[in-house]
């Protein structure tokens, strides 16, 4: 068990996909050098007919992992930067999405889109999407946000070796961080989540970079004398609604932190399925904390004060409280 | 299911075209197509229909010049294709009719029939949407090197679509075994195709350095051959080709669209191309050349008329689909 | 005020906007003879100049949509179906929805982008979305859907009069819905929700199509001795919270119907709201009826199952009652 | 604001070239991504800072054939367009530095810059993203009747996007004063051209007819002669133009790149373009031709390099915006 970078650590569990089977196919803009860093010195060890950089084509793109993995790859597809897939949303949405149902259950889709994700260091508007709401909106495209270097390979793996379309969405911001992983080839199920921390009075649910922001805060409020529990979906679509509604009935307060802007987000649905599967269970109304509905704006100062940070965390689960 | 599809009869792929087999494939479609016209207009079939009537050499003569296990993908005017590439219209019938042994089990209808083991990816209701499709088999089939080619048809108006040339870049870039197959019917729904599309459609191969040529659409010989040279192409490693086939609909757009299209065609244009009726045009050359005569013409039509008729009692009589159906097939369980 | 059918309302109320300012030019796919009838007789009015067939190029041409609205025009783009909506999505969500915003407010993109929306008559999986919460998530567009012929005027007039870019999403269903319409010109405000039917057991809150479905079971209902207010936002982005809660605080309980899928659906978004923002007056578990988390199915039978009905809408009114 | 923008200089736009004026513009351009460069280095700017030095030639030939009133949309790598078109390079570091006063009050940042009244409709983030904008401008233009062209700068890499080829077409198909101008510099990111795009991207614009020229991008001289042309051909009503411009770009993709992406391009490669200068090329034909002389060009660098600095202590001095800020701007309250 070594120390990694989460974009190594995924690389990494990229690479153990490629070594188990030679089905797996990587393409990206640069996958070679690889900007990002989610697949630099792959093409070492696999060669150029299995890491493809790409034209600026990401629709067509898109589409051609559809068509390699019904005709028996397993196309990985890197497209670099979220905010990039809206261009290729309809062969995402219209076609690999819905394929497999379309042609009732004939055609089995193992393709894995990835991105890095989020706000981070000033990319702006157009660099900074957190739309995994948007994908999990399709029903058939399983959504996965890694928050941690251990799962990002796990979840790789387990994202590479699922029969269906995975959007496998890396946060930005998340990209330098380090921890340990295990070594060789091993899985994070999809759809599981993991609680990160034990606790008894309050639930908070966070996504993606929010993990380490209700980490934080929870380790705070125990000074305090609150005891958070925070659970990690790493899954979005399917999540494990589970496990949450397991916590709420023992805490009877939820919070949810999502990255992605409000309306119709994460976190909505997180609290819309608490509140009509759970509602008994809960003493105090849920709390959401989002990005607020607006782009991402460019400012460091500016694009600070939109994000999901402490104060705000703490603000909500003393709310939650209140 | 009491017909059979047509996959076995493929492996005659790249050699010479047996006008029979074709011309019993034209007439297939059209017997088919027919029934839908039928079965529309007396309110039996959901959704929308666009008949391929008019079109059939495009879809017999491009798919008898493939191998069984080559793929296609298709568009919403894809009844033809699933036909000529091994389809058996029983199970499409049932499919239009939502019983539980359509195809896709009434999940898909006319614009989403998959017939996987014939190498039918699947009819598409997004205009280009089946393009990047098939590029991307055919990198399968590249990377694979199974020597398999994929074939997408699509219309003038999908020549419109961004991703048509972003495929046709990628598939010279990387050698791709595809054919992308155009068929020029010179409408995009109730829009004139040169009041949308400028130039020639096969100039658009041209930057790319994409081989292309235009057909006669209506001959099933010629688009045979087209596809057959496109075939040996690809599968010499030489890449992609593009071909267009100048053809007409004799239906509307869709079926139902007289109520609100108005005229938007000539009536001697329609006249005309009647008058090119590719099955027709077929039998006259048979007929010709001494291959067949009208009792042996007589009695393909029979068989087809037929099997058509007894592909549709089947799936008539065949169980509805579930409702519960509805709810299953989004993700496979399974490992691949 | 005559009785008009919706599509018909709302070509009137297309025409009234181009009458009203030579600026405003239509663009659509055979937008001449009118395909789901939105535009159909127009050109016969304004001619060839102002209502343009366009090519199969819809990401181009919702771009060109955005060029033209900042250039001086107010061009208002059909789209035919909602699904086609995604070949679109980087121009509509990278470029429209955010350069009002990137540039600080100096560009203002008056700009209509409207489609059939919704299942119906087994359209099929790529025929039958209902995105609008994919729309709602872009925090730029403003999103409208009206279940009358005279709101489908009035907010068609409210959209093209409108300085932001605004997505006009009419029920494919309702397109041959009849009702009486106002003459000339006049608006529904964007933003404003309406109570169809008051009521004091319980509110029901139904988007498009489910607003016909919340009104007969409120009528059934009524006959069993329940009251049942159904409110139509008409305006799902932004939606006018304030009218929901009051009635919320009058009654204490909340049903959403929601023509989309229900994971991040704007069913969603209002069960969310209201529990974060009206806790306390929730009596009940609020309840949501929305279509399930697959793609669109073709055969009738399929597609009727999944349909908000009176059925399932009747069960969740008495489940909230519970 | 200390430094005023160019707007009115470009009065001139449809004569010859005034190279003194191409000079002092390239000058310009070249001095704010050279103060760009050291702020990065510093750690002073924020997000990603793709730099136009070496590519000079083209932004000022091009502007400098445009009217004050013609429009422009750009790509990710924009300052040059942006100061060409006549932006004010203070309100420009003001944006680069999150600034209130900054063109989009911090909101845009490089890759957004918007100066609308000099007819810049905004640098871009999506590569290809701004071309159906520009085409979008050029429509009403024409449906306006104002006599505007508009003028859509992208890189090489954008050639391979949808929108390009579907851009060309409606332009074509409504003849829209529009120009397409590629700025070919070899290199998408970390990847050369020709590993991406097939074959000639002038050839891209045949099968829709459009006329297309390649020049050398690092002679304004020649690139400023084909906007002139082509918005001569735009204004009176012949359509759209593609101009490629071949150049090289001396940095990387973006400052800062150096730590991951290795070495991809040859050293020797960089040396020769480095050789091509544009500044130094017109400075010497200045000289040769009698036009400037020594003492004359280092008073257009000190005053070019002077306004630059004094840009950027004004923005460096300005306020940050506000946080509350970000919560402005999405929505226009005013009716048009
Ligand atoms: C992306 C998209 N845009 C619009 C439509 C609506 N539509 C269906 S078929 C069609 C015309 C297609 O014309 P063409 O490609 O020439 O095929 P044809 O119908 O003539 O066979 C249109 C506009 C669609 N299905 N998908
Ligand atoms: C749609 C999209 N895909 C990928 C990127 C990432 N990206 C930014 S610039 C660039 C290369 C662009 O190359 P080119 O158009 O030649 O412009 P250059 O950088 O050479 O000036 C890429 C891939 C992007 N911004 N947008
Ligand atoms: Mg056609
Ligand atoms: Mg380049």
């Amino acid at each position: 068990m070594g120390d990694s970078y989460l974009v190594t650590a995924m690389r990494d569990g990229l690479a153990e996909a490629m070594r188990e089977d030679p089905a797996v196919v990587l393409f990206g803009e640069d996958a070679d050098r690889s900007v990002m860093g989610s697949t630099r010195g792959l093409i070492d060890e696999f060669g150029p007919d299995r890491v493809r950089n790409i034209p600026l084509s990401e629709a067509t793109i898109v589409g051609c992992g559809v068509g390699a993995a019904a005709a028996g790859l397993r196309p990985v597809i890197d497209l670099m930067v979220s905010s990039f897939f809206y261009i290729t949303m309809d062969q995402l949405a219209n076609q690999a999405a819905k394929l497999r149902y379309m042609s009732g259950g004939q055609v089995q889709l193992p393709v894995v889109y990835f991105a890095a994700t989020g706000g981070a260091g000033s990319a702006a508007a157009q660099h900074s999407e957190s739309p995994h709401p948007t994908f999990i909106q399709q029903a058939g495209l399983k959504v996965v946000m890694p928050s941690t270097p251990s799962d990002a390979k796990g979840l790789m793996l387990a994202a590479v070796r699922d029969p269906n379309p995975v959007v496998y969405l890396q946060e930005a911001s998340l990209g330098g961080t380090r921890g340990p992983v295990p070594e060789g080839p091993f899985e994070v199920p999809l759809g599981k989540a993991t609680v990160r921390r034990e606790g008894a009075d309050v639930t908070v649910v966070a996504v993606g970079r929010t993990v380490r922001v209700a980490l934080a805060v929870a380790e705070e409020l125990h000074g305090e004398g609150v005891s958070v529990e925070v659970i990690d979906p790493r899954t979005l679509h399917p999540w494990d609604a589970d496990t949450v509604m397991e916590s709420v009935a023992r805490t009877g307060r939820l919070v949810v932190l999502d990255t992605a802007r409000q309306s119709c987000g994460f976190a909505a649905e997180v609290i819309a399925t608490a509140c009509t599967e759970a509602f008994g269970s809960l003493t105090a109304a849920p709390v959401r904390v989002t990005a607020p509905d607006v782009p991402m704006p460019f400012a460091p100062q500016l694009e600070r004060h939109l994000a999901v940070d402490e104060h705000k965390v703490k603000a909500a689960v003393l709310r939650s409280l209140a | 299911m009491v017909s059979r599809g047509m996959a076995d009869r493929a492996a005659g792929a790249g050699t010479e075209l047996d006008h029979l087999e074709a011309l019993r494939v034209m007439i297939r479609i059209r017997e088919f197509e027919e029934m839908c016209r039928r079965l529309f207009a007396r309110g039996r079939l959901p959704g929308f229909v666009h008949l391929y009537i008019g079109q059939e050499a495009v879809a017999a003569g491009a798919c008898l010049a493939l191998r069984a296990d080559d793929q296609i993908t298709s568009n919403h005017r894809g009844h033809g294709h699933v036909i000529a590439k091994g389809g058996d219209p029983a199970r499409m019938f049932a499919e239009l009719l939502g019983k539980a042994d359509g195809y896709c089990g009434g999940k898909g209808g006319s614009m989403h029939i998959v017939d996987f083991p014939s190498g039918m990816l699947g009819t598409n209701g997004i205009v280009g949407g089946g393009i990047p499709i098939a590029t991307g088999a055919a990198f399968a089939n590249q990377h694979l090197g199974n020597s398999r080619v994929a074939l997408s048809f699509f219309g003038d108006g999908a020549t419109n679509q961004g991703v048509f040339f972003e495929s046709l870049n990628l598939a010279a870039l990387w050698k791709l075994p595809v054919i992308f197959l155009a068929e020029n019917n010179q409408y995009t729904e109730w829009t004139r195709t040169e009041d949308l599309t400028v130039g020639e459609i096969t100039q658009r191969a041209a930057p790319f350095g994409v081989p292309a040529r235009q057909v006669d659409g209506n001959d099933v010989t010629a688009v045979h051959e087209a596809v057959r040279e496109a075939a040996g192409r690809a599968r010499s490693g030489d890449g992609p080709s593009l071909i267009e086939c100048v053809t007409y609909r004799w239906h509307g757009h869709n079926e139902g669209e007289e109520a609100f299209a108005g005229r938007y065609r000539p009536q001697s244009e329609i006249e005309e191309w009647k008058a090119r009726d590719p099955i027709a045009a077929l039998e006259s050359r048979l007929l010709d050349d001494g291959v067949a005569n009208a009792a042996s013409l007589d009695a393909i039509h029979a068989s087809e008329r037929g099997l058509i008729e007894a592909a549709y009692e089947w799936a008539s009589a065949a169980p509805a689909a579930p409702v519960e159906d509805a709810l299953t097939d989004v993700f496979s369980p399974a490992r691949p």
